[in-house]
């Protein structure tokens, strides 16, 4: 299939005598919105750190546009199109909330390396930056200190600085986390709109949202992959009512 | 070197080791485990040996300076803590090390106002003043093995403090996190000036104990606070088997490269430490 | 008449110099279940940690059992029998999950000793399991049991549930809310703070909704689910 | 004719501040017996704190020379120091007078018409030693001292002494300076069985090394010698283990002779304290300024007539008499002391008169 | 309002042209002494500014920045043949780049580790540096090397100017401050010094970014140590003397010093900073034999009581009299 973006295959991480990750095989792509549910500690973020470059594999492989980056940095990664968001918020603190976001996109500048030049005078850059704040919804406090928004806020932050990397693989982990009833559903609707040019993985355990967007469904417990599918199909699982839902759900 | 030489160089080598680690446990537990950068540590160690000095010559008893030295110095901590660094734990680590970067320097004018700049010895309590003898030419000073058995037993206990108390764990659950210590309802403020005033008795201890066989003179903080670093540095921060271990190679080096290269005798303990940052840049050991 | 746990009079807090409370007054009587509830931003956060002694306010007074505690330090507010799960997790990441629950081990004020480290772990069977583990080893929904439980191991008179769900499977979450259910049964008050309103308002006496640091409504449940407007207004639901 | 300024550059700070402190009273205390004038001009004093750093040398220097105009520059106890100020003394043709530093380069390749010393220079005690160990048929020797100049040119001095009467050294241990780590060096010292140890340590290192050499029961077989900066101010802090040490140096206790009877009563009286060696040698700078001062009348432009009666002069001194080498360096006798007590007694004369070489002078 | 930052352009400026123009008046005044001195504060200015990219800007608080001043000074003593002067073209390069590459060397090292570890790995490593040129023959030894002669600035036949005159290696060390600071300047503005101030505030963020965050410390731990190397080389140039203690860690605590008694992360601080330095030092040697005691009691109550720095007093004094502004 032409359209796969990123894919895995035995995808393994063991942190001493646990099995975080364990044989994971998984393919996102372009124009799918890939969720990933799980009980806590069932290795959804530890699956997005191996994806991200933060943790190596200890097994299997990681393939990006049929390129094998398994053993490639977490910077080099984010450079050829694969940007993440942090499950426990990582901005920073002394910057701006548009001074964040303008860093985010300067790493997709021509020359990052430049020394010549006025960074705050790059048009492309800047205006990246803007669009990125807009889209989270914090258009209005871009000039507020990073470390005086609040918690909502910055996780609010948290994903612009994704959208300022402009990537081509969405890595989010439990963007909804933290952000009030109106926030979550701008932040839905900011997905539907990414979805079709992206691929996106998305970890969240707001059951609601993610029924909403997702296009595929992989359900993980305890390191591995217990069922995937379409969402239909996930939510009428037994063995998922199980593990994650709870029994009672309705 | 012959079987018998080298036995007691790796004797040598063992004795200075431990007694760099009594002064590197103290900078380690106030360093890795406060989270503290205290360059003033040296200094303390000097105090120590000052007052080891002073006191015994008014009590004349080097026991009895021991005991109400400790005293002095715990008080001397708290008070530190509380006029001082108590400001400093949310600051950053540059202005820890200035802000005791500026205390060497009162406390070293102050040693020269008060006791001036002599060499002062200070006599081997009279139980200890003997030496084994090791060849027909040399005797080994008991007191210098009794300095070593002390260090080893204060590793111990330092090790159950820090690893197995509840005080133990407060002091590093604030060293990440103060502000939630205190919603737990634990007075953080408190314990962590009781742990700087036992850093301080550490260092200050070392000195005291020391000062018998280092003789008590200007300058002699600094020098020891150098090698501690990289004690630390080697051992990982925050780690005292990490000082222990640290300290002992540090010995053996010192004392090995004096004897095989004499001609590079000042830079052998920085080269370990070189090939070892190579190996674990985080030092041998990373906390407890 | 119910006696006042936690009280906070015309609160003012500023941040340097932005003013975040403007006249917060807030209250939470023993036995009480008081849902807190805004939009990002608009100071719930704030207002606890004012209370907590973790911000010091500028005017107004704190009262903690109905003694006046402004500005006290706040491991003593915390001794009148007061536990904060702070958002965004406030775990030890240097020490174990053990050490974590034992360092925060106290008897409550009254001297009950309910909540001990082998029913915090009955509670939460995957802490069980990382018992020896690192805090930093945790992942993130692992980390909000563990601040939970070692919460619950102070015995508090009060819980102070700061998003305390954020990050939880649902399942968990269930748990959480079951919880707060049986320790009001057992007469311990708690302030929730979640997105969750739907789930708040059940479990909740009372209701409080802050908009840009002001009271804008304070009243029971069922008025506050008979009023969508108001919901919709300053939630946005 | 104003007054006479002359910059007094010690150390007043730091290891080295007692030093400082004697050479100065010292100084004064010539001065004021000479009515507290020198050659009818009055005395203007103008002090800076050297810090023994060599680093802040130049400057120092500088702010004498450039800043207050000194017409005579004093100083001073560290020999870095005193090598970086004969080079800006030289660089500006003021006259400098050393009280204390003994590198021995300053009167030797680094001589210069305008720098004279007062005290002595590193090897002379060492050359002293030496000949005196040859004469008590030592046959072997070792050596240890930091590895840096003065400590180099001390052993130096023992060595070519020493061998030259006979006996040999037999390994030259060095450790970095300022370290006071023995334990090794003594384990190879017992290996090596020599028959005398020549050290050369000062400060708390002298004392730290006598009582280690002491614990580690060598003093039994194999006895410790060496300059008299080993023994001299550390007394106290050494105690037993110092007794019976043989030292040599230009002055010590007990010595006898009018001008040293005179000197200490003077001294003892002006400053409450009992003069030792620094003294000496401030007083004796003092002394040689006057002598230079008086044949030109207090005019100090008239420098190579100033310059020739400081060369010629015959000082008495309170460690006997002083003359200058070629070099500008002490000639003087060479005092054998023993520790007795808390004491450096003079128990005789190691080497009358001693010049030593002046290697590299092209004065 | 919204004129303020222009006009707080404008008065920078002003403030800034007056600096420049007294400093390059100032030989006329024609204090020998105080011309030398001058020239000194502002080599150790250079070398404060140098350490500034890596305090202030990477959020590296090295303690050991003295090493690479050492090794440029050091540059110099090494190659200054006995009998000649050395050419200031040939050795002031080397000297910049022998340090730049021992901070490329030590860099690799302590640019992987933070925080506290990080001020004693470096403060181990110029240690190390220190016991180099103080303990083996390679470095001659603690009694350094002095220089008998002054470099020339002779390029073929012609000798633009004397560096043997106080005057001229005053203008020469001016010129040189200038191009330093107009470089940093410069670089901390683009998108290169821009991330590196990222890298301050959340490093582990900028590689997730696409960052190479190790080579861009790397990178400002070598710029560094290369403009400390000019620094030490400038103070060998003035002095003719060299010793070990250019690299002890005294000499780095103060440069320490400088930075924040000037306010750290303000390249106009750094300057202040090394002249507040000096001047402190002077007034209080000045005062007392024992002025250690006053500028470690100085050191102390400023890092408690004016954490800004010296730049920090006008805003200070501002809200004293204003009052907190509200934004109400
Ligand atoms: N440390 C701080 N410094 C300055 N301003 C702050 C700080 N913390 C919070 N603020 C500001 O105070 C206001 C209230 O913040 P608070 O954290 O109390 O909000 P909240 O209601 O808890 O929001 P959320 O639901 O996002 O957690 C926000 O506008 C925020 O920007
Ligand atoms: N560095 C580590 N060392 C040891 N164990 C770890 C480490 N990081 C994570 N783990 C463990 O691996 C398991 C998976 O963690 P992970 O963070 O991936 O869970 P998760 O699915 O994201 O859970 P949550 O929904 O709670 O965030 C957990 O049990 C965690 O304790
Ligand atoms: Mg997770
Ligand atoms: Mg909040």
């Amino acid at each position: 299939m032409s359209d796969v973006v990123l894919a895995t295959l035995g995808l393994s991480r063991r942190f001493g005598g646990l099995m975080a990750v364990s044989g994971v095989a998984i393919e996102l792509h372009r124009g799918r919105l890939h969720a990933v549910l799980g009980p806590n500690g069932a290795g959804k973020t530890t699956l997005i750190n191996l994806l991200s470059g933060d943790l190596a594999a200890t097994a299997g492989n990681i393939r990006y546009r049929g390129e094998d980056i398994t053993r490639c940095s977490a910077d080099r990664r984010s450079r050829i199109g694969i940007g993440r968001s942090y499950q426990k918020t990582n901005i920073f603190p002394a910057f701006t909330a548009f001074e964040n976001c303008r860093l985010a996109a300067q790493s997709r500048a021509p020359r990052p390396f430049a020394v010549f030049t006025d960074a705050a005078r790059h048009r492309p850059v800047r205006e990246a930056a803007e669009r990125a704040l807009d889209a989270a919804g914090l258009a209005a406090r871009g000039g507020s200190v990073a470390s005086a928004l609040s918690h909502g806020e910055q996780r609010q932050l948290e994903i612009a600085m994704v959208l300022a990397t402009a990537p081509e693989v969405l890595l989010l982990d439990e963007p909804l986390a933290g952000m009030g009833a109106e926030e979550a559903q701008r932040m839905v609707g900011l997905l539907r709109t990414l979805a079709p040019k992206h691929a996106i993985l998305l970890v969240e355990h707001d059951m609601d949202a993610v029924f909403a967007v997702a296009d595929v469904i992989t359900v993980m417990v305890n390191g591995q992959v217990l069922e995937s599918g379409a969402p239909a199909q996930i939510r009428a699982s037994p063995a998922v009512r199980r593990a994650y839902l709870g029994e009672a759900d309705e | 070197m012959d079987v018998y030489s080298f036995f007691i160089q790796l004797l040598n080598g063992l004795q200075y080791g431990l007694l760099l680690f009594l002064v590197a446990s103290g900078l380690t537990l106030i360093f890795g485990i406060m989270g503290i950068i205290n360059l003033a540590h040296g200094s303390f160690y000097m105090i120590g040996a000052y007052m080891a000095f002073s006191l015994s010559t008014l009590t004349g008893s080097l026991f009895v300076a021991i005991i109400v030295g400790i005293v002095l110095s715990v008080v001397l901590g708290v008070a530190l803590e509380w006029a001082l660094f108590s400001h400093l734990y949310k600051r950053d680590h540059l202005e820890q090390v200035l802000l005791t970067y500026g205390l060497i320097l009162v406390f070293e004018e102050l040693r020269s106002l008060i006791v001036g700049n002599d060499v002062h010895g200070v006599a081997v309590p009279a139980i200890f003043n003997w030496s084994v003898p090791l060849t027909e030419t040399l005797s080994y000073p008991v007191y210098r093995l009794f300095m070593s058995a002390v260090c080893v037993v204060l590793a111990v206990l330092l090790y159950l403090l820090m690893a197995k108390t509840r005080i133990g764990m407060m002091i590093r659950a604030g060293s990440s996190n103060r502000e939630m210590v205190q919603s737990l309802g634990l007075n953080i403020n408190l314990v962590y000036r009781l742990v700087f005033a036992l850093g301080v008795a550490l260092a200050a201890f070392a000195g005291m104990l020391a000062a018998p066989v280092s003789s008590v003179y200007p300058g002699m903080g600094t020098g020891v606070l150098i090698i501690c670093f990289v004690v630390v540095v080697i051992g990982g921060i925050g780690s005292i088997w990490g000082a222990l271990v640290a300290s002992l190679l540090i010995g053996l080096a010192d004392t090995f490269g004096k004897v095989l290269i004499p001609q590079a005798a000042g830079v052998t303990v920085y080269v370990l430490m070189a090939a070892i940052l190579l190996w674990r840049p985080e030092g041998l050991f990373r906390r407890i | 008449m119910s006696e006042s746990m936690l009280e906070a009079r015309e609160l003012h807090t500023y941040y340097g110099a932005s003013h975040v409370l403007h006249g917060v007054n807030f209250r939470i009587d023993r036995g009480q279940t008081v849902g807190l509830m805004g939009r990002n931003g608009m100071g719930k956060s704030t207002l606890i940690r004012s209370m907590l002694g973790l911000v010091k306010p500028r005017h107004g007074e704190v009262r903690v059992c109905g003694t006046d505690m402004t500005g006290a330090e706040p491991y003593l507010i915390a001794r009148q029998g007061i536990a904060y799960v702070p958002e965004g997790r406030g775990i030890f990441p240097n020490l174990t999950v053990h050490e974590n629950l034992v360092m925060a081990a106290r008897a409550g004020p009254d001297g009950r000793r309910e909540w001990t480290q082998e029913r915090v772990l009955a509670t939460f069977p995957r802490l069980a399991e990382r018992l020896g583990n690192g805090g930093w080893q945790l992942s993130g929904g692992e980390q909000q049991m563990l601040t939970i439980g070692r919460a619950l191991m102070t015995n508090p008179d009060l819980l102070i549930l700061d998003e305390a769900t954020e990050g939880l499977a649902p399942q968990i979450a269930k748990e959480i809310w079951r919880i707060v259910g049986e320790i009001r049964a057992h007469g311990i008050a708690t302030v929730i703070v979640d997105k969750n309103y739907a789930a708040v308002t059940a479990i909740a006496n009372r209701n409080v909704i802050l908009v840009k640091g002001r009271v804008v409504f304070d009243g029971d449940s069922a008025s506050l689910l008979a009023q969508p407007e108001l919901l919709h207004r300053h939630l946005g639901v | 004719q104003g007054k006479l300024k002359v910059g007094l550059m010690l150390p007043y700070t730091g290891t080295y501040a007692a030093l400082g402190n004697a050479i100065t009273n010292g100084f004064k205390l010539a001065v004021a017996e000479n009515g507290g004038k020198v050659a009818g001009r009055d005395i203007d004093y103008f002090t800076v704190d050297d810090e023994s750093d060599p680093a802040k040398a130049p400057e120092n220097a500088n702010k004498l020379i450039k800043r207050d105009q000194v017409d005579v520059l004093v100083g001073t106890v560290h020999s870095g120091v005193a090598l970086a100020m004969a080079k800006v003394a030289r660089d500006n043709n003021t006259l400098l007078i050393i009280p204390n530093a003994g590198a021995d380069d300053i009167t030797g390749p680094l001589c210069a018409a305008n720098i004279f010393r007062t005290s002595f220079s590193n090897s002379q005690p060492g050359i002293a030693m030496g000949k005196v160990m040859a004469e008590q048929k030592k046959k072997t020797a070792v050596t240890l001292t930091w590895d840096y100049a003065a400590g180099k040119e001390s052993v130096g001095g023992f060595k070519e002494a020493f061998e030259a009467g006979g006996g040999k050294v037999v390994k030259e241990l060095f450790l970095p300076f300022p370290q006071v780590e023995f334990q090794s060096y003594l384990t190879e010292i017992a290996a090596l069985k020599p028959d005398v140890v020549y050290v050369f340590f000062a400060g708390g290192g002298a004392v730290k090394f006598v009582k280690d050499y002491a614990a580690a029961g060598l003093p039994k077989t194999i006895p410790l010698v060496g300059p008299g900066f080993l023994t001299d101010g550390t007394l106290e802090a050494q105690g037993e283990a110092a007794q019976g040490l043989l030292t040599t140096l230009h002055y010590g206790d007990g010595l006898k002779n009018p001008k040293n009877d005179a000197f200490r009563a003077a001294y003892t009286k002006a400053y409450k304290i009992e003069p030792d060696v620094y003294a000496v040698q401030g007083y004796d700078a003092a002394q040689l300024l006057i002598v230079g001062m008086n044949a030109v009348k207090g005019d100090v432009s008239k420098r190579a007539e100033m310059v020739k009666a400081m060369e010629g002069a015959k000082l008495d001194s309170p460690r006997g008499s002083l003359a200058l080498s070629k070099g500008h360096n002490p000639i003087h006798d060479i005092y054998l002391r023993k520790v007795e007590g808390k004491e450096n007694k003079v128990v005789g004369v190691a080497v009358k008169n001693l010049t030593d070489p002046p290697r590299g002078c092209k004065l | 309002m919204i004129h303020a930052p222009e006009r707080q352009d404008r008065r920078k400026a002003i403030a800034l042209a007056a600096a420049l123009l007294l400093l390059a008046l100032f030989p006329f005044a024609g204090a020998a002494f105080y011309t030398e001195l001058v020239t000194k504060v502002m080599i150790l200015a250079i070398f404060a500014l140098s350490l500034d990219v890596l305090v202030g800007y990477t959020g590296l608080v090295s303690f050991g920045h003295a090493a690479y001043y050492g090794v440029g000074a050091y540059a110099l003593g090494l190659l200054a043949p006995p009998y000649e002067a050395a050419n200031l073209w040939l050795t002031l390069p080397v000297a910049v780049g022998a340090a730049a590459l021992a901070a490329l060397f030590v860099g690799a090292f302590v640019v992987r580790v933070k925080g506290i570890y990080f001020i004693m790995v470096t403060l181990a490593f110029a240690q190390m540096f220190y016991f180099v040129f103080h303990d083996t023959r390679f470095g001659r030894g603690s009694d350094g090397i002095s220089m008998n002669f002054k470099p020339v600035a002779a390029i073929g036949g012609f000798t633009p100017f004397d560096l043997a005159n106080a005057v001229h290696v005053y203008y020469f060390v001016f010129a040189a401050l200038v191009l330093v600071f107009v470089f940093l300047r410069v670089l901390l503005r683009s998108p290169f010094g821009r991330a590196l101030q990222g890298i301050r505030s959340n490093e582990h963020r900028m590689r997730s970014l696409g960052y190479p965050v190790y080579w861009y410390k790397l990178a400002s731990f070598t710029v560094a140590g290369a403009l400390a190397g000019l620094a030490g080389y400038l103070s060998a140039l003035q002095f003719g003397f060299v010793n070990p203690e250019l690299l002890s860690w005294h000499q780095s605590g103060n440069v320490l010093l400088m930075l924040i008694l000037g306010g750290v992360g303000s390249l106009y601080g750094a300057v202040a900073g090394a002249f507040a330095f000096v001047a402190l030092q002077e007034l209080f040697s000045s005062l007392t034999t024992h002025w250690q005691l006053l500028l470690g009691g100085t050191i102390i109550l400023l890092v408690i009581f004016l954490p800004g720095g010296l730049a920090s007093i006008a805003g200070r004094f501002k809200r004293t009299l204003v009052g907190e502004p509200d934004d109400e």
